[in-house]
């Protein structure tokens, strides 16, 4: 009997079952597939071609696609989604302290300069500082200053507003509502253990 | 044969071979009498466990006399039938407490009932399609990379306690003279040389004070009597020019260019 | 600020977007997801759930179909066309009878004790058997019956569910004949006192 006589002996699945079939295949397969391999994996009479193509179109605009690479088929998480498939591990710090000052002055004294920043806080601010900040995006470059050498100033952004529950950064309490608020009496010194820890949490309800 | 009178027909004698087979599975007397119950061909629910009893009793006497062992839970299931047997034979004694005899045998009912429903659902759950037999999952999983996020914990206490520290920073400090204070004009001509080629318009002399010098009032005083002392030199050498449009008015200055006459 | 505010600052993706999303993230793993894990990966503000459903229904008679068991999905082949699986299927370990029907048991009495099983079957329960339906992660212990001796109890897993297409305990098999037949109470032989009789609502828990 010949190769025409058997096809038409057994008929093959309607093109819908061939594609569900591809599909199957492709899903549970642990490689990718050439199409010579889902093809004798199909029924007889198959046209692999076709239903790879329609599974393709089917796939056009979805979360997955089915890409062929090669002669090669396989479903792969579509690009623009790629960042689903990363997993975050969170880790808490506290902001150093030269950070926590600097972000604190460049909330007050928005825009300023790196070299104002430096004069109030009586010391250098490093470039890792501001690059943290940045990074955080709770800084920004501001317009450059219109003076000589143009230098540029930093702004606090959205996400530092929001990060800290202010609708602007003129909500920030000005120093005579600090010392309100006795956080401008009673500093401790540097390097000592704050004693003062049942003042903040008072003062957190404050702010939630 | 001694025997015979046990094996009735065909299919008792396969069932009896199969008890045999059990027994050697250790599958337990229960089973046994779930098996010996088959040959009732009836509904459990209908059983006659009367004759079931006979039935288990006679297994193991022909055990015992084919020199099976029997593990003690067949014979002591055969003991408690033999019991059940002779409640459920003799009149009721009133004077006796505890359960009837119907009771109990209700109960054996119930509990082969019970493990023949297992049983099923048992077989029912095995044919169900499986993972890995009948459907499958993702051959081919994509990984998820392992991102490490780092977040900073700052409140707005925090932030706020930071500046009330710089501001406060200079209560703290021990005394000391501080000649950095002083901005010498040595230090402002050599700013304002460098500066002047850019400088084409009219514009505020404060603007050209050092970054660092424009905060302080001290430091600023400084810094812009420097620099304008710096700046009338650079007029007197002929660099820039000068203006002020009234008294205590903006100082302003501007490169000297050479198309531009000496006013 | 508080969360309806975050709710309406950052706005959920459109649905079809969550579906997508839902969609890449459960192609690209083999084990099953809880729904609260998915929205822990999904944009701030995404309903799984609704996405679920609408992608379940999208899947439909398709070759791969979206499964619930419990609370976690996966997608799975569709079943009718596991005569193309032969190269996927993995030659697992026949169980004994003892284990199925231990595993049988324990899936229509959760949670059961070592006690119960043994008294349905008539026979002891094998360290074996338990051991290994432990190891297939099928069965765990349950909270211990407060009971003298407060016995251990046993349940059946969310794998066990996912490993027989069950969406939950409630799907078993003849769960309905066999209630309604009296076959899953607890009736102890008459004349002894019943040790479950304190906890009885316990029993329907992985029921209701």
């Amino acid at each position: 009997m010949s190769r025409e006589d058997l096809d038409t002996l057994f008929e093959a699945p309607p093109i819908a079952e061939q594609e569900r079939m591809v599909e199957a295949i492709l899903f549970a397969t642990s490689e990718p597939l050439k199409a010579t391999a889902l093809a004798a994996r199909l029924p007889h009479g198959c046209d692999v071609m076709h239903a790879l193509a329609s599974l393709q179109k089917r796939y056009q605009g979805r979360g997955v696609h089915l890409l062929r690479s090669g002669d090669e088929w396989a479903f792969r998480t579509a690009a623009d989604l790629s960042f689903l498939m990363q997993k975050e591990t969170v880790e808490t710090r506290k902001l150093s302290r030269a950070a926590i000052e600097t972000l604190a002055i460049i909330a007050y004294h928005q825009p300023v300069t790196r070299a104002e920043i430096e004069e109030i806080r009586g010391v250098s601010v490093s470039r890792g500082t501001i690059d943290l900040l940045m990074e955080l995006e709770w800084i920004r470059l501001g317009r450059r200053r219109q003076t000589p050498g143009r230098p540029v100033t930093f702004t606090t952004t959205q996400a530092f507003l929001a990060h800290f529950g202010l609708e602007t950064a003129r909500d920030l309490p000005d120093l005579k509502e600090l010392r309100a608020a006795g956080l401008l009496d009673n500093r401790p010194l540097p390097g000592t253990p704050d004693e003062r820890e049942p003042v903040e949490n008072d003062t957190d309800d404050m702010f939630e | 044969m001694p025997d015979d009178f046990l094996i009735r027909d065909r299919q008792e004698r396969i069932a009896a071979e199969a008890l045999v087979v059990d027994v050697d599975g250790y599958e337990g007397p229960l089973d046994v009498l779930l098996t010996l119950s088959r040959t009732q061909k009836v509904d459990l629910r209908r059983i006659s466990i009367l004759q079931l009893a006979e039935q288990y009793l006679h297994f193991v006497e022909a055990a015992k006399r084919l020199r099976i062992e029997l593990a003690a839970d067949y014979l002591v299931m055969a003991a408690w039938l033999a019991f059940l047997k002779s409640r459920l034979l003799l009149p009721p004694d009133p004077e006796e407490e505890g359960p009837s005899g119907e009771e109990l045998a209700a109960h054996l009912a119930f509990q082969l009932e019970r493990l023949e429903g297992m049983r099923k659902a048992a077989a029912k759950l095995m044919a169900r399609d499986q993972l890995g037999r009948e459907f499958f999952g993702r051959g081919e999983p994509e990984d998820v990379s392992l991102k490490r996020r780092v977040v900073y914990d700052a409140s707005l206490v925090d932030l706020m306690r930071a500046y009330a520290g710089v501001k406060t920073k200079d209560d703290f400090e021990p005394l000391h003279l501080k000649r950095g204070a002083f901005y010498t004009m040595e230090q402002a001509l050599e700013r304002m040389k460098g500066l002047i080629g850019t400088v084409l318009e009219w514009s505020d002399l404060e603007d050209y004070l050092p970054e660092a010098w424009r905060l302080d009032p001290k430091k600023r005083r400084s810094a812009t009597a420097a620099t304008f002392a710096a700046s009338l030199e650079l007029v007197k050498e002929g660099a820039l020019e000068l203006r002020q449009a009234d008294t205590f008015g903006r100082i302003e200055v501007k490169r000297r260019t050479t198309s531009d006459p000496l006013s």
